[in-house]
């Protein structure tokens, strides 16, 4: 059975079909990339994976339940965590804060009104397991609004982990940071994989084919074409309409 | 015609720049390359009077428009592609392109013919347009300007690499039009293909300058500073 | 709607700070009737008494407000329902402080957590406006009430008692358990904001969104804090009517919600002690400028654009600016 | 009963086009600009008041009409220019407080200038006189005039905002005020503009209803609360969401104080439904809006924004 | 706990009065009634006199603390005021309760009147029914048969219907209340176009009732006959003007009543204020007057309060209103009038008698007080 398993899922704004009976299974520990070209509706995939979005029809299950009419909060504590293609976090947090509310939210109740929450060590400890694996832990006593866009990302990555999911859905996590930094995130990438399955979207071809144990590729709200990498790498149907000549070369 | 001097700049107490120099002449372009982080976002913003310098001149065509409003930066010749889009949501894509356009050679048919898809969605919303397409929306709303000089500031990020290919022959199309470019940009490679010149800032100073040539000719340029 | 707090990042030097400000507050009250005394001027503890009950509103609307981003509009409808608890057991006999505050409680977390639930379906200034609303029905639901005066409110017999005895009677008492309120109460709201709970709601007000992606969905924590918030005003309306001995619908008008919002955003949004101060220094100038003219609310009304205009966050940020200027 | 179902709407109508007027501006500065001006319903007074001293100085409502728009709109100029200006990229909990000062200042200015007893200002002739409805039923020309003047002047805002660059530009600054200004643009200008066109309306509105109500230094806030219920119904930011909102509102409210007892007669004895419709009565509007606030809680119009 | 009066031998009197605010010039008017026979006799009960003037803006929790203010820490001998009913429930009890002497010059409550009556409370103006009662009496005189009633939807609305009910038999044709405080009166007024009835009769105080006369005229209503208490007044005349002509209403007092002691107050407030008084500031000059009378009848001496109380209640000075004196529940015993308003020879406007209602009237509540 895989983990994660999308079907018939159908989503339209007005007379345009974003989602067009999109059907996917993402196996445990896999990493599964998502490519496609702009407003191809990948964005708007995660939305309805993660429960952001309603879909118009279709199913989305995780372990075997079907999880289409769960809030975005009840997914996440089945295991289904995301990080946004924009940045989101809290900015007036502290980095080390950010973490450890997504590490409160999956341990034990919230609704604590007077044990101060500063000094509980078990939440800053998980919390900063988290940032050390995303490389942000020099900067834990930072105010998240003043981290470059590039922490921004990691720290994104961070909070996801912090929710230990079973699966996570990546937006976009390298948009913005390239270099240095960029193959340093795909490393981290290469050394969480394993541990629980990835949906990456990423326009960064470098990373994908570096990662990705199957790439799919949505073109106008639909799946193309899905495979190994080395599949689509080849795919005539792709390049055409995605990779162009560079990229493939 | 745009001259940068000695630049500095601060968010609050935390100082960004360092005194930046940089320069572009009619019909040039330029680049701006550094790693994430080093201030490139932050130069552009002082230029533009979206962040108050704290020192140095900035000048067009010889006046000096330190921390003037935006607007009379704007005014003077130069047209901005922010990093973010920062495309108007509650427009639709082609009051986008219109709100603030000048009279010039860029018109509404020419940008659709740059981006047809922008055509397609002509009539959505700015907030129901895909990261992609944001993105075009905001070249096309800054050409709609009019500019003598475009600055785009990371304008491929996000974008397909099809599109992306689009992009710089759109941006060398504009070259050879004559008109000067200020691009900062993570795809060193595709630039030097069309810039005339590269800056490199690291930790807000200008580190290394020279032509592509230059940067040709010395491969260890990119690695040293921008470790691609 | 854009609510800006101070950080909440820890600063450890200014949040002690907050605490002394804190402390110094309830010390200059606590010496009030001390000074009464010697200026033999009893009418201190009346004005005093008053200024804690409003101080008590102020300081749980910020609860909400400051930390939650929830700006209720009808803040007062819990003074109204504080002070109605009074009266009303008053009339069937039922004097005891204790229970009139349980009742008032009982009533305020009923009525809190239907409109509440309701309200929190909007964002913003629309909140704003529906928190309006059902203050304002609140009101006029008062105001028909003819048993209770309606419009013209009613009297007092007496005051609560206190386990049996009529000590608020004396005015010392009265201010004194007024006092012990406030802060007990501060204790509780500091509590609240530096556990867990606190820690959600103020990373609802930074981020919704990003709330729900980690799994935690702001609409119980929210509405649970606009109940508490809700109860503990309910408290000062308990005080007021005791200190006023009088209740009356124009308790609970929206003028009054919008005093409470003023005096929390003079004080400094976003901390509790500034809520406090908010309330002290809102209605003291009150009573001086009226002192000096019959024109004091063109004062007031100058003071207020002058806050805003330089000194961002208020008494506090002003405060506070001084001290680290001085360091 | 026909007949006074008509009056009344004509009278719901009347009142909701005069809360149209004053929500317009209300809506625009705060949609656009991002402000909350607590002090919009003093312009409303201010522009009863100025109408009152040209009209009683030059002996006629419509010299007095005419010298108070210029008036009203440098009135609009300064007050935007000293107490707005600076409050625009400050959150809104500081323009509630610097506004709600402005509040005070200005109607205990005006009560300094003018004095408390409420002034008069006198129907102009052409307008005044009724025109017979239905049998005994006569409606005041003047409150037609109301309608037509208001009506006249939705159509051209709404064309103005949603039909010119201007419009556009208004809409972009609503959302992006550095960037429409990175391209080029005077937001700054522009804002003033909006400002000054704000209460330009507000205090019209003012000057046309003076001479059917009293002017008195209270008149601000009473219209205050229910233009900001007007734009928060329709949407905050959306003119036609206003002119709807205003509308909704007026109606509503004459048509629920004359039938709301009517009709709970037929569920509750005399006694208690008189009772019951005095208590609700005056709740209708919020009701009315917290309904639709449940079911809609951007507005009737207004953007979903999170 | 009673407050010993100072008796530092000189005359302190607090007003309570709503200064600011929509119902602002009522407050005004009261106030400055009073300073004029202050000016007028200067020492009052031949004692240095010092007045404080607190605005109670209309809160009555507000009120009900400068009350205290008043008795706790200027502690004065009087406190004089407020207009309205629910400031005088707040600040009641905590002046008389201490013993200062509260001397009401506008608000009536019926519950002071009866069964509340309290030996430290008096009244200058009138029980709040009696003016309503004084119309239903006329109109029940007039043989109207099917009277429109109108009033704001709080406290003293309804009692001032019950009032005009009080004296009036004949049928309604329909009974509204209008939210307090509203400006607009077009609905009303459209049913009362509708329905047609003999005559209006309502009590639109302040603002309201210059919105609603000033809305009757334009509507086209003035054939029928327009009732009413505390609307068309002097405090409203300068606002209405014309709209006003010929209205009518129930009063205590006009200033074109002829007697010297009003022709002395009349003039005197014209010269000092360049305004037409009111029943409010007659009250007020009133509420001067009889404290005058009865300090100088106890001989200046403030600190025998029982004394002082029984001058009060001999109410021995000429009021402008003629015939005065107080019932057992220290309210007043007085002649009432239909007034009706017109244009005084100096362009400004009044009320003038039409004809006297009733004499000597008594208010109904005085036989349940037990004093
Ligand atoms: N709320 C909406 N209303 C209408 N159309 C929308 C809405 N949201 C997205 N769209 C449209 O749906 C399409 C898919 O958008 P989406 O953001 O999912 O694309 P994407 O694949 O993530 O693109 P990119 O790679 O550029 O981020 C786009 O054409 C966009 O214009
Ligand atoms: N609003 C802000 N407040 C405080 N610091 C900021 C702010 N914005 C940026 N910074 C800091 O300024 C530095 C330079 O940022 P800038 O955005 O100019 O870099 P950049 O070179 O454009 O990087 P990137 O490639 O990631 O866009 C970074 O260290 C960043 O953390
Ligand atoms: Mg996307
Ligand atoms: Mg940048």
């Amino acid at each position: 059975m895989s983990l994660l398993s999308v079907r018939n899922l159908c989503k339209n704004y007005g007379a345009l079909e974003v989602t067009r009976d999109v059907s996917l299974d993402v196996q445990p520990g896999e990493l599964h990339a998502i490519i496609g070209p702009n407003g191809a509706g990948k964005t708007t995939l995660i939305g309805q994976l993660s429960g952001q979005i309603e879909p118009d029809s279709g199913t989305v299950s995780l372990e075997g339940q079907d999880i289409t009419k769960r809030s975005m909060a009840e997914r996440v504590h089945l295991g289904l965590a995301r990080s946004f293609q924009i940045t989101s976090i809290l900015p007036r947090f502290t980095v080390l804060e950010n973490v450890a509310l997504a590490v409160q939210a999956r341990s034990g109740s919230s609704f604590r009104f007077f044990a101060p929450v500063a000094t509980e060590k078990p939440l800053n400890d998980a919390a900063m397991q988290a940032l050390v694996e995303a490389g942000l832990a020099d900067r834990a006593g930072v105010r998240a609004s003043a981290l470059s866009h590039g922490e921004h990302r990691r720290l994104e990555l961070a909070i996801a982990l912090a929710t230990e999911p079973k699966v996570l859905l990546l937006d976009e996590p390298l948009a913005g940071t390239g270099g240095e930094e960029a193959d340093a995130f795909i490393e981290r990438l290469r050394a969480l994989k394993g541990r629980f399955a990835i949906v990456l979207i990423e326009h960064d071809m470098e990373a994908v084919f570096a990662l990705a144990d199957r790439i799919s590729v949505l073109v106008y709200g639909e799946i193309i074409a899905s495979g190994t990498p080395d599949v689509i790498r080849n795919d005539p149907k792709v390049r055409a309409a995605y990779l162009g000549d560079e990229e493939a070369a | 015609m745009l001259e940068v001097t000695g630049l500095t700049a601060a968010y609050g107490d935390s100082r960004i720049l360092f005194g930046i120099d940089l320069h572009v002449a009619k019909g040039e372009v330029v680049t701006l390359l550094g790693r994430n982080g080093m201030g490139k976002t932050t130069t552009i913003r002082s230029i533009f009077g979206l962040l108050k310098p704290t020192g140095g001149t900035v000048r067009i065509d010889g006046q000096d428009l330190t921390g003037a409003e935006p607007h009379l930066v704007a005014g003077a010749g130069l047209g901005l592609v922010p990093e973010g889009r920062q495309i108007f949501p509650t427009l639709t894509v082609q009051e986008n392109l219109q709100a603030t356009a000048t009279k010039g050679k860029w018109t509404l048919q020419g940008i659709y013919d740059l981006f047809p898809r922008l055509h397609e969605r002509r009539r959505n919303m700015g907030n129901q347009l895909s990261g992609g397409e944001q993105q075009m929306l905001a070249i096309g709303r800054a050409l709609m300007t009019n500019p003598r000089l475009v600055v785009l500031d990371e304008a491929t990020e996000g974008l397909a690499p099809l599109i992306r290919a689009d992009i710089w022959a759109c941006l060398t199309r504009l070259k050879s039009e004559g008109e000067a470019i200020l691009v900062i940009d993570k795809n060193v490679d595709a630039l030097t293909k069309f810039a005339d010149r590269h800056v490199v800032i690291e930790k807000g100073q200008v580190v290394w300058q020279g032509t592509t040539a230059d940067i040709l000719a010395t491969p260890d340029v990119k690695d040293r500073f921008l470790h691609v | 709607m854009s609510v800006s707090a101070p950080p909440t990042a820890r600063r450890p030097v200014l949040m002690s700070a907050r605490i002394w400000f804190a402390l110094l507050i309830f010390a200059g009250f606590a010496a009030l009737p001390l000074i009464a005394v010697v200026t033999d001027d009893p009418f201190l503890l009346l004005i005093g008494t008053r200024i804690l009950a409003y101080a008590i509103a102020a300081m749980a609307l910020d609860l909400i407000l400051g930390y939650g981003a929830m700006v209720s509009f009808g803040h007062a409808a819990y003074l109204g329902f504080g002070a109605y608890a009074v009266a009303i057991l008053n009339s069937y006999g039922v004097t005891d402080l204790t229970l009139h505050i349980t009742f008032a409680v009982a009533i305020s977390a009923l009525f809190a957590t239907i409109t509440g639930a309701i309200s929190l379906r909007t964002r913003g200034v629309y909140f704003i406006m529906i928190t309006l609303a059902f203050g304002q029905m609140a009101y006029f639901f008062f105001v028909s009430l003819s048993a209770y005066g309606g419009d013209d409110g009613t009297p007092l017999a007496t005051r609560s008692t206190l386990f049996g005895s009529a000590a608020l009677e004396d005015d010392r008492v009265m201010f004194y358990v007024a006092l012990a309120l406030l802060i007990a109460l501060f204790i509780v709201a500091t509590r609240i904001v530096g556990s867990r709970f606190g820690r959600v709601l103020i990373g609802t007000r930074e981020n919704p969104v990003r709330m729900e992606a980690i799994g935690l969905s702001p609409f119980r924590y929210q509405l649970t804090a606009f109940v508490i918030s809700g109860c503990m005003t309910s408290v000062a309306g308990v005080i007021l009517a005791n200190q006023a001995e009088f209740v009356s619908p124009a308790f609970m008008s929206w003028h009054r919600s919008g005093e409470l919002i003023v005096m929390v955003v003079l004080g400094g949004i976003g901390n509790l002690t500034g809520a406090i101060g908010g309330a002290v220094v809102a209605l003291l100038l009150e009573d001086w400028l009226a002192v000096l003219t019959e024109h004091w609310r063109l004062l007031f009304g100058v003071f207020l654009i002058l806050m805003v205009l330089y000194s961002p966050h208020g008494i506090t940020g002003a405060l506070e600016r001084f001290t680290r200027g001085r360091k | 009963m026909t007949n006074l179902f008509i009056l009344q709407l004509l009278n719901g109508a009347q009142l909701g086009i005069l809360l149209f007027l004053i929500a317009a501006g209300l809506t625009l500065v705060f949609g656009i600009m991002d402000v909350i001006n607590l002090a919009h319903g003093v312009l409303y007074m201010i522009g009863a008041y100025l109408i009152a001293t040209f009209a009683a100085l030059t002996g006629s409502f419509w010299a007095g009409l005419l010298l108070m728009l210029p008036a009203a709109l440098v009135v609009g100029l300064v007050i935007e220019r000293l107490v707005i200006r600076p409050l625009y990229a400050r959150s809104h909990l500081d323009q509630v407080l610097a506004t709600f000062g402005l509040v005070m200042i200005v109607n205990e200015g005006v009560k300094i200038l003018w004095g408390a007893s409420p002034l008069s200002v006198p129907m102009p002739e052409l307008l005044s006189g009724s025109i017979p409805l239905i049998g005994p039923l006569q409606y005041p020309v003047y409150r037609l005039a109301i309608i037509a003047a208001g009506l006249g002047i939705a159509a051209g805002l709404y064309v103005l905002v949603n039909h010119t660059r201007v419009g556009m530009l208004l809409r972009a600054g609503a959302t992006n005020r550095e960037m429409v200004s990175a391209l080029g643009v005077d937001i700054g200008k522009l804002f003033s503009l909006v400002f000054a066109l704000g209460a330009l309306l507000a205090c019209f509105a003012g000057a046309i209803v003076a001479p059917i109500l009293s002017v008195d230094t209270g008149m601000g806030e009473s219209v205050l609360i229910l233009t900001f219920v007007v734009v928060v119904i329709g949407g905050i930011g959306s003119i036609r969401g206003a002119f709807m909102g205003a509308l909704l509102v007026a109606i509503v409210d004459t048509l629920g104080r004359t039938f709301g007892p009517i009709l709970l007669r037929y569920v509750m004895e005399p006694s208690a439904a008189g009772q019951t419709g005095r208590m609700l009565a005056p709740m209708l509007v919020y009701i009315l809006m917290a309904a639709i606030l449940f079911a809609r809680p951007q507005g009737l119009f207004g953007q979903r924004t999170t | 706990q009673e407050l010993p009066s100072a008796s530092d031998g000189v005359l302190k009197i607090g007003l309570v009065y709503t200064l600011s605010g929509p119902a602002a010039a009522l407050g005004t008017q009261a106030r400055d009634g009073f300073l004029l026979a202050v000016n007028q006799i200067k020492e009052i009960g031949g004692l240095p006199t010092e007045i404080i003037i607190i605005d109670d803006e209309q809160r009555p929790d507000l009120a009900a603390d400068k009350a205290r203010e008043l008795v706790a820490r200027d502690q004065v001998d009087f406190v004089v005021g407020p207009i309205f009913s629910n400031i005088l429930g707040a600040i009641h009890k905590p002046v008389t309760e201490t013993g200062t002497i509260l001397i009401s010059t506008n608000a009536g409550t019926s519950s002071y009147a009866g069964a509340e009556c309290n030996e430290n409370f008096f009244v200058t103006s009138y029980q709040n029914d009696q003016n309503h009662e004084v119309m239903g009496a006329y109109a029940q005189q007039q043989g109207f048969q099917n009277v429109f009633l109108m009033a704001p939807n709080y406290q003293a609305g309804k009692d001032s219907l019950n009032g005009f009910k009080h004296s009036y038999t004949g049928g309604v044709a329909g009974e509204v209340f209008t939210e307090l405080g509203q400006l607009d009166f077009s609905s009303e007024l459209a049913q009362i176009a509708a329905f047609q009835p003999d005559a209006l009769f309502t009590f639109m105080p302040g603002g309201m009732g210059v919105n609603l006369v000033k809305q009757y005229s334009q509507a086209g209503l003035t054939s029928i006959p327009f009732l009413s208490a505390f609307t068309v007044d002097e405090t409203t005349l300068p606002a209405t003007q014309d709209a006003a002509l010929g209205l009518m209403g129930g009063a205590n007092w006009a200033p074109d009543l002829d007697n010297a002691a009003n022709k002395a107050f009349v003039d005197g407030y014209l010269a000092a204020y360049d305004a037409v008084p009111g029943t409010y500031a007659m009250q007020a000059y009133d509420a001067a007057q009889l404290i005058d009378a009865a300090v100088h009848s106890v001989g200046g001496d403030l600190t025998d309060r029982a004394a002082l109380k029984a001058a009060l209640h001999k109410a021995d000075f000429a009021s402008p209103r003629g015939d005065f004196s107080f019932g057992n529940n220290n309210f007043p015993i007085q002649d009432f009038y239909l007034v009706k308003a017109e244009k005084r020879a100096d362009g400004k406007f009044q009320t003038a008698i039409v004809e006297k209602i009733f004499d000597d009237y008594k208010d109904n509540y005085a036989d349940q007080c037990p004093m």
